[in-house]
């Protein structure tokens, strides 16, 4: 899953339960806007992925929840020893220009993505590989001799035909699950050579999965039929997917309420929303996503006045009347659905409606507190609607908070980390990459690139630290509830205020079966049927 | 759509050419009214113009005494108010805040008007200064400028704005006025550059420069002021433009910062909930209809009142 | 002022041309319209000089160039015994004093936005003459002396008929007891009956305050009214200069006897011998075309 | 009886301030192949005299009373439709300003041949063919080459010799000019005046010429019509007006004009009229010369009553209680010839 | 006249480089990076690649030199956010669009709202001219996004006549071309009726008149074709806003147009697609005007003498 830049109307993806096997059929699917690219190695945000999954094989899929244990994809079984990962691929995976797919393909793609010539945004993916953060670093014009070099030590080897084995930096427990992740599907060597960046075109591009790229009108719409040499083509049941571009919420709702699509995975603007979830159409999907706002603690400096912030906030009030897609008011930082979250979240010191006299309690207790805040958010449609909601709560507590819409690369700006001077909150969301709770705590280190808030507290680190080498679950779990603790605790140091836990709804039609998202905001087409 | 920042013909006005109206004794003055008071009477004749310009100070009004008179907090949030549909307590109804949007249109308009008459002014500004120098000391730098405006109107306007707001990175109301002026000020200069060569043709400004006048004299005094007319006609016909791109930039989300709002962002408010509560989007748009129109014909009417070519053909 | 015999104005050899620019990208000048070319004539203290012509032939850019309202493109003006081709900008404002204008059209010669006081009153600012109250005095007299009620100084130009506007005109052209007043075209916009009264006017004026003029319109009863001297013009030389009743009763050019036996004369008799000369000289000239 | 006669007409204008009067009980004859000139100063009704003949009058004017009879027909009782069949074919009119007078975007040969295909059922050739003709008898040089340029490449002069030959191409019977020549220098001026004789003589139409010039009327017109304030004050044959001037405004239009032919002119004074012209919108009951006329007194019996416009002497009418001829210690003209 | 023509399209090479140099200039000024997409940070090492990927780690000049030497091979550079596309690509798919919705509308408005100026005009003051001018002057006043919003909503989700969203079909091209050439529409009925009215009052109408021609024949051949002339040079600039200026209509009707691109690429801070755009934006404005001059010539013969 990719980032949630856009606001809280996202959307995700399970495999789903075996719907009847329909006779195949055509599914119109608004989506909301254009893939930025196919190339799994250079693909970002969910609409990519969403079409790159379906038209490729990953090296693992991922369970149900709430567990979202691997699965076999290409990658029919892996052993794990210490620091070294061997996977055993699948021998009947086929590229769609009939070669198979091998374990020389993994190792060129993943080297691919690394390599600092392609600039891939999900180099850092592979960090974690030894010798991969080292390569994808190095200045190609600098040395070439050097590049090289680094290359040859990255620990990713084929030993043979099908096996791939990996190195990892440290023992890494979720390194399976990440590999569910479209950055680590491989590419077909010889259609990247033939066509460079164009590669991805229809005509050009080779995938391996369940649907192959048919047509592609930019920002139009694009195709997908059914891939007859896929592995287990058997239990695919659409022949054609249609993926209609609508940006706009309104429009797409229309276009569904008209019959022009079959589902509407754009999302609607959230004063429909109490209508829609009276129709049979609507779904929603959890999501192992947090919507949150940070406290730049360089500017609200004392706990007890962002605790007391924190506690001022009615998430009910904002997932029932602004979100209102079933939304679920966070107490924590770590989402309801990340497994293990009954012990991690065990501290509930925040409740899902304010608690305004044990806030002003908090209030009292500040010193010197900041009456006036700068709040940034992007300006993405439904943060305006929150900022303003909590901008009133704030009031409640004598604090005068100025909101402060931005354009998304200027909000990144003022971000940081560090951020500006000026922001003392801002709002964040993040949806997981793999579902393991290192993958959100791990935002809230010291001099984590995600960490916004100037936020920085050794023993959180070196819980997390000792998390990374644990190998036993429950362990690893209460290692988790310790840190989580720090963070949204009763004793925590509250650098954000959790608002809610993202999930993901949809208008379906009625005729549509099987329609699934993971938590981690997967649509799976496979399952899918139509009729 | 926008009034298109690049067309001249609404703008081509002629200043007050007198029409030789017979030739009489020396004495006694033929109308005792004054230059203005005679537009004055041509205007309050002018059917048109005055309900335009009764409604536009109705609107004015509205925008600047209902913030003073409704008992409401614009910014307090109570859902269980949410939606209220118009009723005599909430004459425009309350938004999903449960705020009163009678209240917040007035507060929205003196932000939309506001950035209105700041973007007019600024665009008449630049436009005036440009146009005037361009105009008045001619020859290469006439030229040169004029190039210039032509590169400059290759710009498409809109997009140009949105650059500027990313320049600024906020959005409040200078940046806005910035925003809207950058690439809607050319027209005028052009006119205004057309305006001050004609002018420069005529024999006054030859006599003031044979009686020994400086050319900022002659600038100050000669030319400028005689623009006056056109440049009062070009507010009103400006402001439409600079209203209706401040509600495009809000529409994408690239509004005054809430809980702030202006037409436009209420408007675009209303766009997300037009299915549920089409009131939202509706009146917003009526507002600046209103203003837009009411400008539009108050700009007419000054147009036609300072042409005293008009009197005849009444 | 010093003393000097020569003529109050004396201009030799003016030329004014006009470049015609053309060229793809930068524009380069490739020709010039000759609006003047090669021009001499003097105006002695008190006197007029007629100078007539069809239009287009040059007549207001002689008396622009004279002025320096128009930088000449060579020649020279002499004006009171200096040269004012080559003089700076401050002295030729000084210069300015002495030597005025009154325009044919008196809608477009006043300022529409000022007031009559104000129009007349200007070059007295300009020049930094008189207190406010001084220069109000003043502008009353002088309005009095182009026969326009002075009480309606805080009048707007436009409220007034031509005839009067061209009386606020020249009382502005007074304001600096001027030696010389240009006159280009001062009554061609006007009624017959109004341009008696103008006429006259300037007659007056020359008699009582010894102005000299240089008098340019196309109407050649006009002219004749008005000048001592006549200078007739075409396509920007003069081709005829002398005492006035010397070229009008003894033409020495075609192209001034062409412009002479076209003039209409209020008498259908006389109008019809007329019309005969005309015929005969019709091949002599071009008609204009 | 005259090609053209018109009784009593009267055009006022609807305005804010009442009705303009512009035109106030106007009655003219135009003979067959003669010349009617009418004069008088800017504003006092000459150009809607002949807007009024031939129905071209602006949306706020009407024809209040008065006939128009053109051969017996009278004008202002015709349709629209019927009053295009007159226009041009019967009666041609020319504008003062040639320069506004001819569309900008269309060709000469165009604008020429549009009237004679209107009219006279013509092929395009033989319009163009005939359009030739008319342009060389105007004397455009190089006509057949000229036919195709626009208007703006024609001087003043041109382009009013091109409204000429387009009045004229149908023959018309009657030619109204509205000040033809005031915007042209005094030589084209006696060009296009010449020409207009030598083509009235040729085509033995009739003409009204309408000018403030008392000299264009003198070398044109047969008859005169000297208008003040939407009214005739002065109607006679030419020689006999310049000869014999009764009326006193006729009088000091002379004396206004300086003489070319006059040795002394530029010693003397001129004759000027004092005041102005009435407003026309509110107009006492009484000569409109009244407050400029040096002749009349307070009381007066034209300052109480408008004069009735009399026949003075057979063929001389005038609109006055003091003409010159009446005054004291004036000479009695002799009777027109 | 061809030399006035040699002349224009010369001058617009020094015009479109000060219109490069401006766009790069004002993008350099906005703050933030086309490679951060997502909340999450991107490591310092995957930025540098980047950055020296697409050539922003040059200094400024070397950018604009190369960037100038490119429009000029017509190579307009690779997309910094579509990885797999270069601006080329883009504008060939999109521009197509954009032109087709500009034209269309642009058609539709010459088509109805000349006719509706035409006809106030000549019913000055009559119901009809009323009735017009009140079409005209709301069509002006009403944003344009509330038109499209009704549109939609009713002629597509409640009449089921058009589909909502899409360029692909004839009729899913109705409602967005109607709502994009209202605004124009009804600026071309306004003023085409005022000049129209000036017409009607010029010289040569009156001669026109005096000449005898049918009514029918004055306003065809001698009022119309003046009338057109304000109109004419009104629509070139308008083509270019009609083409620049739909992206909101591209937003709402979900059309793959330039323009809704353009926005994007703005706030994705996408350089090079910005100003590929911009550039082809200020070509097709100057030659929009270019071609409105030309035609002005055309429609007016006294401007072809004075411009050469
Ligand atoms: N600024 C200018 N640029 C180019 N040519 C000019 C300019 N001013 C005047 N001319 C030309 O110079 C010639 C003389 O013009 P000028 O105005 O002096 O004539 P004039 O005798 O006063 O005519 P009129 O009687 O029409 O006033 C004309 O051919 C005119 O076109
Ligand atoms: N459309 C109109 N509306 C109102 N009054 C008008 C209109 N047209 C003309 N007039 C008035 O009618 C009177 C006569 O005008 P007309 O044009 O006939 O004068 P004229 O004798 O032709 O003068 P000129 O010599 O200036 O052409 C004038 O006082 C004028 O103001
Ligand atoms: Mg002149
Ligand atoms: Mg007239």
């Amino acid at each position: 899953g990719g980032g949630g830049s856009s606001g809280s109307n996202n959307n995700a993806t399970t495999t789903g339960g075996s719907a009847g096997s329909a006779s195949g059929g055509t599914i119109r699917i608004a989506i909301g806007s254009e893939p930025p690219s196919l190339d799994p190695g250079l693909a970002t945000d969910t609409t990519s992925a969403f079409v790159v999954l379906n038209t490729n094989v990953p090296i693992v899929y991922l369970g149900p929840a709430p567990d979202l244990k691997p699965e076999p994809a290409l990658a029919t079984s892996w052993d794990t020893s210490g620091k070294t990962v061997t996977l055993h691929l699948r021998k009947d995976v086929k590229w769609t220009n009939g070669d198979p797919v091998t374990s020389a393909d993994v190792v060129y793609s993943w080297l691919r993505t690394i390599s600092p010539q392609l600039g891939a945004d999900y180099a850092y993916q592979f960090y974690g590989i030894q010798g991969a953060q080292e390569y994808n670093s190095c200045k190609p014009s600098a040395a070439n001799q050097q590049c090289d070099t680094l290359k040859n030590k990255v620990g990713i080897s084929a030993p043979d035909k099908y096996t791939v084995k990996v190195e990892l930096t440290s023992p890494q427990p979720w390194f399976l699950q990440q590999l569910s992740h479209t950055s680590f599907i491989p590419v077909n060597k010889t259609a990247v050579d033939k066509y460079g960046a164009k590669w991805t075109e229809p005509g050009h591009i080779v995938t391996d999965g369940p649907f192959m790229l048919k047509q592609w009108k930019h920002d139009a719409s694009l195709m997908l039929v059914k891939n007859p040499d896929y592995y287990d083509a058997s239990s695919v049941k659409l022949q054609t997917v249609k993926l209609n571009i609508i940006p706009d919420g309104s429009t797409a709702e229309q276009a569904f309420n008209a019959g022009n699509v079959d589902v509407n995975e754009t999302g609607w603007p959230p004063s429909d929303t109490p209508s829609i979830k009276n129709t049979p159409a609507y779904q929603q999907f959890p999501s192992l996503g947090i919507y949150y706002y940070g406290f730049n603690v360089k500017v609200i400096t004392d706990p007890n006045q962002r605790k007391a912030m924190a506690l001022a906030i009615d998430r009910k009030t904002i997932v029932d009347h602004i979100t209102q897609t079933g939304q679920v008011p966070a107490t924590n930082l770590s989402p309801a659905g990340i497994p293990g979250a009954s012990t991690i979240n065990s501290d509930k010191f925040l409740k899902p409606t304010a608690d305004m006299t044990l806030a002003k309690q908090y209030m009292a207790k500040v010193s010197n507190p900041v009456k006036s805040i700068n709040l940034i958010f992007n300006n993405a449609p439904g943060h305006k609607e929150i900022a303003t909601a909590i901008q009133a709560q704030w009031k409640q507590l004598g604090i005068n908070v100025t909101l402060k819409q931005m354009d998304w690369p200027q909000f990144l700006k003022f971000l940081g980390p560090p951020p500006d001077a000026s922001v003392g909150v801002y709002r964040n969301g993040w949806i997981a990459d793999f579902p393991d709770d290192i993958n959100f705590l791990s935002i809230f280190q010291c001099g984590s690139g995600n960490n916004n808030t100037n936020w920085c507290n050794k023993q959180y680190d070196n819980l997390l630290k000792q998390a990374t080498a644990e190998q036993d679950q429950q362990k690893r779990y209460d290692l988790y509830q310790q840190a989580e603790a720090l963070l949204t605790g009763k004793n925590g140091d509250m650098p954000i205020a959790p608002i809610y836990w993202y999930t993901f709804a949809y208008q379906v039609a009625q005729n549509v079966h099987g329609w699934n998202t993971n938590p981690m905001d997967e649509i799976d087409l496979r399952t899918v049927s139509i009729g | 759509m926008v009034l298109n920042p690049q067309n001249e013909e609404l703008r081509e006005l002629t200043v007050g050419r007198e029409r030789e109206d017979g030739s009489f004794e020396a004495g006694a003055a033929i109308n005792q009214t004054s230059l203005w008071r005679d537009a004055a009477r041509r205007f309050a004749h002018n059917r048109a113009a005055l309900v335009a310009m009764f409604a536009f100070l109705l609107m004015l009004a509205y925008v600047v005494i209902v913030p003073f008179v409704v008992p409401y907090d614009p910014n307090a949030v109570n859902f269980d108010i949410a939606y209220v549909n118009p009723t005599w307590t909430h004459p425009f109804g309350t938004d999903e805040f449960g705020r009163d949007l009678f209240l917040r249109t007035a507060l929205g308009g003196r932000i939309s008007i506001g950035i209105g008459f700041a973007g007019t002014v600024a665009i008449m500004v630049v436009g005036i200064l440009y146009g005037a120098i361009s105009g008045f000391v001619g020859g290469w730098l006439d030229n040169a400028m004029m190039r210039f405006l032509d590169a400059l109107y290759g710009l498409p306007y809109l997009p140009f704005a949105i650059i500027t707001l990313a320049i600024f990175g906020t959005v409040n109301f200078w940046t806005m006025v910035i925003a809207l002026t950058i690439a809607s000020w050319f027209t005028t200069a052009r006119v205004m550059r057309g305006q001050i060569i004609t002018l420069k043709e005529n024999d006054y400004v030859r006599a003031a420069r044979a009686v020994g006048a400086r050319w900022h004299r002659v600038l100050f005094r000669h030319l400028l002021p005689n623009t006056l007319g056109v440049v009062l006609v070009f507010v009103f016909l400006e402001l439409p433009g600079v209203v209706l791109g401040e509600a495009f930039l809000s529409f994408l989300g690239l509004g005054i910062n809430p809980p702030q709002s202006s037409w436009g962002s209420l408007a675009q408010d209303g766009y997300t909930q037009y299915l549920s509560h089409p009131y939202i989007i509706v009146i917003p748009s009526v507002a600046i209809a209103w203003l837009i129109l009411s400008a539009f014909f108050i700009a007419d009417g000054l147009r036609d009142a300072l042409d005293p070519r008009t009197e005849s053909a009444a | 002022m010093s003393a000097n015999t020569g003529p109050l104005l004396e201009v030799k050899d003016l030329q004014k041309w006009f470049p015609v620019r053309k060229g793809l990208l930068i524009e380069r000048t490739v020709d010039y319209v000759k609006a003047v070319d090669g021009v001499s004539f003097e105006i002695p203290e008190g006197q007029t000089l007629g100078l007539v012509g069809e239009s287009g032939s040059g007549k207001s850019t002689t008396g622009y160039c004279v002025l320096q309202l128009l930088k000449p493109t060579g020649g020279s003006v002499r004006f009171m015994g200096k040269e004012l081709t080559t003089m700076g900008s401050g002295d030729l404002r000084e210069m300015r004093r002495e030597m005025q204008i009154v325009f044919q059209d008196p809608y477009s010669s006043l300022n529409p936005r000022m007031t009559v006081g104000g129009i007349v009153a200007e070059p007295l600012a300009v020049h930094g003459i008189g207190t406010r109250r001084s220069r109000d005095a003043r502008v009353r007299d002088l309005l009095e002396t182009v026969g326009f009620n002075p009480d309606f100084t805080n009048r707007y130009p436009h409220e007034f008929s031509g005839g009067q506007r061209q009386r606020i005109g020249i009382a502005r052209a007074l304001a600096l007891n001027p030696r010389l007043i240009i006159c280009d075209e001062p009554v061609s916009a006007l009624d017959v009956s109004i341009q008696a009264q103008i006429l006259n006017l300037l007659k007056d004026l020359q008699r009582d305050l010894g102005l000299a003029y240089l008098f340019v319109a196309h109407d050649l009863a006009v002219v004749r009214a008005m000048s001592d001297h006549i200078a007739v013009m075409n396509k920007g030389v003069l081709v005829e200069t002398g005492k006035a009743n010397d070229v009008y009763t003894n033409p020495r050019e075609d192209y001034t006897k062409a412009l002479l036996a076209a003039v209409p004369v209020p008498d259908p008799r006389r109008m019809r011998e007329r019309k005969r000369e005309r015929r005969k000289l019709a091949h002599a000239v071009a008609e204009g075309l | 009886m005259a090609l053209l006669e018109v009784d009593d007409l009267r055009t006022y204008f609807t305005s804010r301030r009442g009705d303009v009067k512009a035109v106030d009980g106007i009655s003219l004859a135009v003979e067959r192949g003669k010349t009617l000139g009418i004069v008088g100063e800017s504003g006092c009704g000459k150009s809607v005299t002949a807007l009024s003949i031939m129905g071209l009058l602006a949306p706020n004017a009407r024809v209040v009373s008065g006939s128009v009879r053109f051969e017996g027909r009278d004008l202002t009782e015709l349709s629209d439709r019927e009053l295009e069949d007159i226009r041009g074919r019967q009666i041609a009119m020319i504008f003062q300003d040639p320069m506004t007078s001819l569309n900008p975007t269309l060709t000469i040969g165009l604008q020429l041949t549009e009237t004679m295909r209107r009219h006279l059922d013509m092929s395009r050739d033989e319009a163009r063919k005939r359009a030739i003709e008319l342009l060389e008898e105007v004397h455009i040089p190089n006509a057949r080459a000229r036919l195709d340029d626009y208007p703006h490449r024609y001087s003043g002069g041109m382009r009013q010799r091109v409204m000429i030959a387009m009045a004229l191409s149908c023959s018309p019977k009657l030619l109204i000019a509205d000040e033809p020549t005031t915007a042209l220098d005094v030589t084209v001026q006696a060009g296009i005046l010449d020409l207009l004789e030598e083509l009235r003589d040729e085509h033995e139409m009739s003409m009204i010429i309408i000018t403030h010039d008392m000299g264009v009327v003198a070398e044109s017109a047969d008859d005169i019509a000297v208008m003040y304030a939407g009214q005739i004050v002065e109607q006679t044959n030419a020689e006999e007006l310049f000869d014999h001037p009764e009326h006193p405004y006729t009088e000091a239009l002379l004396g206004a004009l300086p003489q070319v032919e006059d040795e002394n002119v530029r010693q003397g004074r001129l004759t000027a009229i004092p005041g102005r012209p009435p407003d026309l919108v509110d107009l006492p009951d009484a000569c409109r010369f009244a407050p400029r006329c040096p002749y009349a007194s307070r009381n007066d019996s034209c300052t109480a009553k408008m004069p009735e416009l009399r026949e003075l002497r057979p063929g001389h009418l005038v609109r006055t209680a003091h003409p010159a001829s009446e005054r004291q210690g004036a000479p009695v003209p002799a009777a027109a010839p | 006249m061809l030399k006035f023509v040699v002349r224009r399209v010369l001058w617009t090479i020094p015009i479109i480089l000060l219109v490069i140099f401006m766009t790069f200039w004002m993008m350099r000024e906005i703050k933030g990076s086309p490679f951060r997409k997502s909340e999450r940070a991107v490591p310092a090492a995957v930025l540098a690649n980047l950055n020296r990927k697409f050539g922003l780690d040059k200094p400024w000049y070397v950018q604009y030199g190369k960037y100038v030497k490119d429009v000029a091979t017509l190579d307009l550079g690779p997309s910094l956010v579509l990885r797999n596309q270069d601006v080329n690509d883009i504008v060939k798919e999109h521009f197509p669009v954009s032109a087709q919705l500009g034209g269309l509308a642009m058609l539709l408005a010459i088509l109805v709202g000349i006719p509706i100026g035409i006809i106030s005009a000549l019913r000055a003051n009559k119901l009809t001219d009323y009735i017009a001018m009140l079409f005209a002057n709301l069509g002006f006043a009403i944003p344009s996004f509330l038109v499209a919003t009704l549109l939609i909503y009713e002629f597509a989700a409640q009449l089921r006549w058009f589909p909502t969203n899409g360029w692909d079909t004839a009729s899913s091209k109705v409602l967005p071309v109607i709502a994009l050439s209202l605004g124009p529409m009804t600026y071309f009925a306004r003023i085409v009726r005022g000049q129209m009215l000036e017409t009607l009052q010029q010289d040569y109408v009156r001669t026109a008149k005096a000449k005898g021609l049918r009514w029918k024949r004055v306003v065809v051949v001698h009022v119309l074709r003046n009338s057109l002339i304000p109109a004419v040079t009104a629509a070139g600039p308008l083509l270019g806003f009609l083409v620049t200026g739909s992206f909101i209509i591209e937003n709402i009707f979900a059309i793959p147009g330039i323009g809704r691109y353009y926005v994007i690429s703005v706030s994705g801070r996408d350089y090079s697609t910005v100003m590929g755009i911009t550039v082809l934006l200020a070509i097709l404005v100057i030659v929009a005007n270019m071609i409105v001059d030309i035609l002005y010539g055309f429609l007016d013969p006294r401007t072809r003498d004075a411009r050469t």
